[in-house]
């Protein structure tokens, strides 16, 4: 069997595939795969509709933080095998899928913690945008409650 | 190393509406300059930044930097972003 | 939108497909969907190779042990919004899906709790078994760790 | 309610290795019973259901039964399972 762990980032500008990223993960040392999918979520803001979001990217940077991040998470839970994490870019209607993130570990325990984990520092992060659109046309950015430097009103 | 140094600067999301480019190639910068006086030649360039005062970090050479004292040693052609709250995922 | 809440379980003797058990959760209130894989382990047992697992079921008792458990589940994290549950029957070679659970949420922290109470109770109460097969033709029923009867050697 | 009732018995996992059958439909059982007393009626018919022993709970009409003093009061066509430490996900 091979000894080798894999990280697998991906940044998209087409649909998210999830059984893309279960099959970047697998291995047969694995008894688990945890699996985060985040969604566009149809909301009201204000009275305006949630169409969609628009997603940009500091694309370079991206690949360094989530490199970073799986070594974190490898470093708390050293039993995780395989990471992947396919990030949508571009615009994304409601209801499908902006993130998909996967890790395998021999058992569950490691990889459940490992993902809630991953999702949170992900956030927290990376350099990544999205901005909702409304039914108004009209847009507004969102910040990430996990993101240090957000939330500041002045 | 050089006194006065050419960097990219590279604007994301809010801050890319805010002074209405993605980013300028060639924007002259003293250096060792602290973050926090980086931030305000930044500023100065493009007014409408103030808008992300306080809730907003730099990248330089991809490395998250807070605005602050930190001093910072720039070279010819380094990449530095503007980075506003996060919002991925 | 519907305000219904789902929960589908499936015995199947086919392949599990993770999509399917992820379409059957999608909800544009949801923008979180946690899911989990259980695969078989290759796994070396007092030097016998494990080729893969034989499952069985007390079907009828399946539906109902998992229908409470959902119950359950929804009082502790109202806010899920709809489960899944597919479980393999029969043949399952190494490194395939024995078990896909997902679960939607409006937001990610209680699907992420909720999931992993979800495969322990599952694992605890819902009336499957396994045995591994070996490469020397040799078998054995395996307990699990979390079902409160197990494990009494006498 | 009979005095004697006749159940149907399913035998899963271990249980219908030992058992060498993975049902009976016509088992006479007295009621109302301990599920301790039909689990000792059960082990009469097959003696190698002793292998699990103090690892193993009844299921009747679908609803786990530990086995120990608790009365059960059964109907003719009841299902009654045998349910060894469960392996499932």
């Amino acid at each position: 069997m091979d000894g080798g762990r894999r990280d697998v980032f991906k940044l998209s500008r087409d649909r998210l595939s999830v059984q893309e990223v279960v099959d970047a993960v697998g291995s047969a040392s694995c008894g688990a795969v945890s699996l985060f999918i985040g969604t566009t979520r149809q909301d009201d803001v204000d009275g305006r509709k949630v169409v969609g979001l628009e997603y940009e990217a500091y694309e370079g940077m991206v690949q360094s933080e989530l490199a970073k991040l799986s070594a974190n998470v490898r470093a708390r839970w050293p039993d995780i095998v395989h990471v992947c994490v396919h990030h949508r870019l571009g615009w994304v209607e409601v209801g499908e899928a902006s993130v998909v993130i996967a890790i395998s570990s021999p058992h569950r325990r490691d990889g459940q913690e490992a993902i809630q984990f991953y999702v949170t520092q992900l956030k927290a992060a990376v350099p990544i945008w999205k901005k909702e659109v409304y039914d108004t046309q009209e847009s507004s950015w969102k910040e990430n409650a996990e993101c240090p430097w957000g939330g500041a009103k002045d | 190393m050089c006194v006065l140094c050419v960097v990219c600067v590279l604007y994301f999301a809010q801050s890319a509406d805010l002074t209405g480019v993605r980013g300028e190639e060639s924007v002259a910068v003293p250096t060792p300059i602290s973050s926090q006086d980086l931030w305000t030649l930044l500023l100065r360039r493009h007014p409408r930044l103030s808008a992300l005062q306080r809730r907003v970090v730099l990248a330089v050479r991809q490395q998250y930097v807070a605005i602050g004292d930190h001093l910072l040693t720039l070279e010819d052609g380094d990449e530095v972003a503007v980075v506003p709250p996060l919002s991925g995922g």
